[in-house]
């Protein structure tokens, strides 16, 4: 397939990058099996699968009815007879229709069966915010399911931690729920070239996107460019920012950010997601830990206010964090 | 002013009907209603269109689901609804919200539905909508009119009629509770959940399945095993019709029918309406949809426009002269091949009115985003 | 061992039929069958009836759900099935972990079917059993048994059984999936999905209802519009039979025609088994179910006990004599009227094995409970 | 009806606290529809409904068919048309079944029609573990609906503030959670007499179970009376720990948690739902962000491990929070 394989020098979005783990992975492992609503005919709603049922068969490729529950389901029993899978769920939101399957069936299986059923399901979609996608088309709920034992989170926010991240969770033995993030998927800027081969990126492993001595801005998925456009702002008045981005939330890397704080000081945790009880809690928390001893001041998080994501622009705005926020809240943690 | 369509009541206005009609519900139209329902098609579709001409001008911030060709389904299925009735549209079914209860008067203050100027301000993202831009403009609703707002997570207002149903009928209303349902959203567990509730209690909810043959880019055969989707009532025990999606007055006699049963308190049932999905699921996917629909399917339906098969069958009975029915020609044409002189000048201005107000209209303030996620004051 | 129960290859082991019999599967079982199936109803009951005794004395940690009177079901849908075929057992299914696959041998090492040690180890909370006692007694399962693990959560692994299904006959399989469901339990929405899911890929799952006409305290009427649950196959355009519950053959026959139709290829089915709940929803119930159940349902029920039915047909076909009817007295009975000698010696025996096995296994160690969160080495 | 008449001098436990408030409810407001499932012709699997139906009719009180889904969605639609809710949930963990239209349709409603529909919708149900109810029978998950804005979470601890808080769930115009405990439903040690006549407790109010100077506890439901054991056996080593009942999770008493911190300059939060991103991670996000600069010592969190609860009575107690850990913490904070 002209548009997967690999070419030197040539830079890539988001969204291939995705499609070419899928791809690829597909064509490495014949016991994987795709899912989801309109993934075949259609290719995806954002085409994340296009031309993938053409290749690899309608018994591979499935277009399922509209039922989160049946996909999640079915998913579960087809890795329980061996299979590897991958189920798209069309927009991330919709997986509120399939939650039970997921949090009760699929992520306990391992730990009710005492290790003997490991289901090798991922879990993907199209995520986040600042797109006007409003209430149902614009969620990052990766919270509930971080807090439901069992099931691994990954968000990346580069092409290439998307490929390999992808490749990581299709082979992995245990469920995963992967977050795309849709406002990334074309988005020319970020555009990379992509490794060469068949190259993962190991699950629990954040990466330092930027290093700085003044603060440590902890982030993943979309708000990853705001701390960086935030850290060149700061850096301008010469405070110099040192940006976590975690890629994967369930396992997560403890010892970068307990690092970072080590010789920053200070923490800001970023993130679209409704504050309470969101994964910036956790994070603030897991610091507080694991590196107290270290803070000059309270490790704060910055996220979107307890609200749905609204619809018009302004509303959206209003209620999402912004770079402005963040240069404010790092000078005042600067100065605490 | 409240309708009632009802065989009983409206038995004085009837029209005079052909031997083999003499039980349709249509029969007890006038020669009026039969003009004011063509009218209606011409407002759904001159709404669509002018929709879509906005949004590929850019001027739309929201996806459009284009109801063109659709517009018989909801029409005839509403045009016989009491005002006291609820309707739940969802994506697909924008004019509903303006013409639920336009047979009460266009311009009747008191008509239970949204205004042709608050669903305009809320396509326009503006703050004169009831919801104030705060959702989609496909999730639009209006408690006091009787319009249940739908989220995006499909047949999830099903339940909300029952229960809609269930505490009017305790309250000792008589309203009946219309949903609207692409055919595959039909199979989603919530669809079983309040289908069988309402089954159970007998209540007034009456499932509307708009069976267009795709559900976005998945052909039928690949969501459920039957070409009819109104075999999902058998599972339940209840009623289950079918109608030519595409002529408006066997959706009005189906839907009718459906509609007494529910309100004479025998409960639920499904009217699967046959049709046809002009474009693209949504206006991103028009290129390709051009490529996952077969060619003949997509002029097997272009063939059947409801305005057009609204306007023969109005010639036949002779509520409409052959000249009349050559006036306006907004049938069978894309919306970009349509112009203003293919619609009715009074359909014109009615979306001109709610156009003029939605432009006049400011953005909500960006402190409302924090604002009403719970009412305060308990 | 595999046993290939269909029709053409267990023709010579058939026994003689009545005429009105000759299609029926079970005009292919031999008079050892007929015995065995006998004996089966007997091990499963005098699975429960222990298991009742041991609760009342406060040995067990779990709520037992009993399946007393329904055994029928449980041993004429499991008889027929090949040692690759999958079941889903739920609360009141017990007997069914290790009566699967049964007919190969009780003592058959590669009994593709949980030994009755390790369902024992479970029941008696110890780290004996596959899942070592993590799960409620009542949610086990075993992978290389074929045997799917349910949640809690009621209907949740039809889709399971889907998906083992559709991945079974990728890798070229024949199994068929059965999965066990209450009455009640056919409302859930993921039924739904689920059944439809099957539907349109013409899967090999069959979904036998347990009707025992109470879901808890909840009677049919308010759970389902139409007495017979075999009729929401009807939405999905699938076959829907009906068994009498109480009668292990007639049980035998409907599964087994589900079954022969969906490993052929044709699809999913659904068979509603009427049968009836001896006691309370669980053994906690048992008072409270004494007033909300009409006496009069109660003895209707008490008076079709299924040992005694299977046990008058036996007599009848001439496979079982008077004095040897006569001779095991279980039937009728409540649990605490049974004694040992009630039953055959060598079902008593072979509960004996897993209650002995049981008792010794250790409990599992407290840090178990924080391992095999996630598969590791990954 | 003689089980719910108040009765003075006499002690009530906490289930019947909990059905007084819902009979009283029931009638002092005739438009109040209780539904669930078994909560009629059964009166509840744990008979907090018991005769209610033969009170109240059938009309007002609904057997519903085994559908959480359908349960919510009509709830909201019996709501939207003006009625007063209460929907069972026969076990807390089902409710996972109904998510979304419970996080996607109730909890936004509000928000969505810019404060046209209120719903007066509570959903209730037994919850929590340390029963020996194996993984679908011991939840607690109002993380999740923390997580999602729109939703009021609620958790009494004892008999009075159980029948306050019914009361003021049933009457309150938004979606209440409401987390019964079902192992205080019938413990002796905790009955006691309920206030006398139509008496309410406020939502967002804390309750200061025990005063004490060492250490501040914050909790709710179960694991308040672990935090009520290990501050007697601190008592023993003259050590006072202050023991805060939230009550309300949202909306939460800033204040109270402020103000005892101040004091004791040292805070354990216990919970037994799983760590990651629980209700426990965000009261030490928020502790951080209101009180940072009265803390001695790192503000803590003992929660369940990040495992499901599983059945075995060794393993449920190896992965819940115990008095022993409390005391070991506490005593290591207070020596921080
Ligand atoms: C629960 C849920 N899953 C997926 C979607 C995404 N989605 C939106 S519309 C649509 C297709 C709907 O098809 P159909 O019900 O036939 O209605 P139509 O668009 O054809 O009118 C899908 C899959 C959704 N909105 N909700
Ligand atoms: C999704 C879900 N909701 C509620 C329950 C609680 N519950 C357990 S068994 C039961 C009744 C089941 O009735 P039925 O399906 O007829 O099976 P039976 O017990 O009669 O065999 C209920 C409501 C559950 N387990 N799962
Ligand atoms: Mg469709
Ligand atoms: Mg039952």
């Amino acid at each position: 397939m002209a548009t997967v394989a690999h070419e030197v020098g040539i830079k890539k979005n988001y969204l291939t990058a995705i499609k070419e783990a899928i791809y690829e992975e597909m064509g490495l492992n014949p016991g994987l099996i795709s899912i989801g609503e309109d993934i075949g005919i259609l290719g995806g709603a954002f085409g994340v699968t296009e031309g993938l049922q053409a290749q690899y068969g309608t018994q591979r490729v499935i277009d399922a009815p509209i039922s989160e529950a049946a996909i999640v389901g079915t998913a579960v029993g087809m890795a329980l007879q061996g299979k590897a899978v991958m189920a798209e769920m069309q927009f991330i939101d919709f997986i509120s229709c399939g939650f039970d399957q997921i949090v009760n069936n699929m992520a306990t299986y391992h730990y009710r069966t005492a290790g003997e059923v490991a289901l090798n399901v991922t879990l993907r979609g199209p995520a986040g915010a600042y797109g006007g996608g409003a209430l149902y088309h614009s969620q990052m709920n990766e919270a509930w399911f971080a807090h439901s034992p069992g099931i691994k989170v990954v968000c990346p926010s580069t092409p290439s931690d998307a490929k390999g991240l992808m490749k990581t969770a299709l082979r992995d033995p245990n469920p995963v729920l992967f977050y795309e993030i849709k406002e990334l998927y074309r988005l020319r800027d970020i555009e990379e070239e992509l490794p060469e081969g068949d190259v993962t990126v190991p699950f629990g492993q954040a990466s330092v996107r930027r290093a700085g001595k003044d603060i440590t801005l902890v982030s993943y998925g979309q708000t990853v460019y705001h701390c960086l456009k935030a850290a060149d702002i700061l850096a301008e008045q010469g405070l110099e920012a040192e940006i976590i981005d975690l890629r994967t939330l369930v396992p997560l890397d403890e010892e970068s950010i307990k690092s970072s704080i080590s010789k920053t000081n200070r923490v800001l945790v970023v993130n679209e997601a409704p504050k309470t009880c969101g994964f910036a809690g956790e994070l603030v928390a897991r610091i507080n830990e694991i590196a107290f001893e270290h803070l000059d001041a309270p490790a704060l998080r910055l996220t979107r206010m307890d609200t749905p994501v609204p619809w018009a622009k302004p509303l959206e705005l209003f209620v999402l964090p912004s770079v402005n926020q963040i240069v404010e809240l790092a000078q005042r943690l600067i100065r605490y | 002013m409240t309708l009632t369509p009802t065989a009983s009541s409206a038995k004085s206005k009837a029209a005079d009907a052909a031997p083999g009609e003499q039980r349709l519900p249509r029969t007890l139209l006038t020669p009026e209603d039969h003009l004011e329902i063509l009218k209606q098609l011409y407002l759904a579709r001159y709404f669509d269109v002018r929709l879509i001409k906005e949004k590929k001008r850019g001027r739309l911030r929201g996806t459009l689901y284009s109801s063109h060709n659709q517009e018989a389904v909801l029409v005839g299925s509403l045009f016989g609804l009491k005002s006291t009735d609820w309707i739940s549209p969802i994506h697909r079914d924008m004019p509903a919200f303006f013409m639920k209860d336009l047979r009460s008067g266009w311009d009747n203050p008191d008509r239970r539905a949204m205004s042709i100027e608050e669903v305009c301000a809320q396509v326009w993202c503006k703050s004169g909508s009831p919801g104030r831009a705060r959702d989609n403009w496909s999730h639009i609703g209006k408690k006091s009119a009787g319009i249940i707002h739908s989220t995006s997570m499909l047949a999830g207002t099903i339940p909300v009629a029952a229960g809609v149903a269930y505490a009017d009928r305790l309250d000792g209303g008589d309203a009946v509770i219309l949903t609207y349902n692409g055919e595959g959203s039909t199979a989603q567990g919530v669809f079983h959940e309040a289908i069988n509730f309402a089954a159970v209690h007998k209540l007034p909810v009456v499932t509307i399945i708009e069976n267009n043959h795709w559900a976005y880019g998945t052909p039928t055969h690949l969501e459920y095993p039957l070409q009819d989707f109104a075999r999902r009532a058998d599972g339940y025990g209840i009623p289950g019709s079918i109608a030519d999606g595409q002529d408006v007055f066997d959706v009005y006699d189906k839907v009718m029918e459906a509609v007494d049963y529910a309100r004479s308190g025998k409960g639920p049932s499904i009217v699967e309406c046959k049709t046809f999905r002009a474009y693209g699921h949504g206006d991103h996917d028009d290129d390709r949809a051009a490529k996952y629909r077969p060619v003949e399917e997509v002029e097997r339906g272009r063939n059947r426009d409801p305005i057009a098969v609204c306007k023969s069958y109005l010639v036949e009975k002779g509520y409409l002269t052959n000249a009349e029915a050559e006036k306006y020609k907004a049938e069978n044409k894309s919306a970009g091949e349509t112009t203003d002189e293919d619609f009715p000048p009074e359909v014109v201005a009615y979306l001109k009115r709610g156009v003029d107000f939605a432009l006049k209209s400011p953005d909500p303030s960006p402190e409302e985003g924090g604002m009403w996620v719970f009412r305060e004051g308990a």
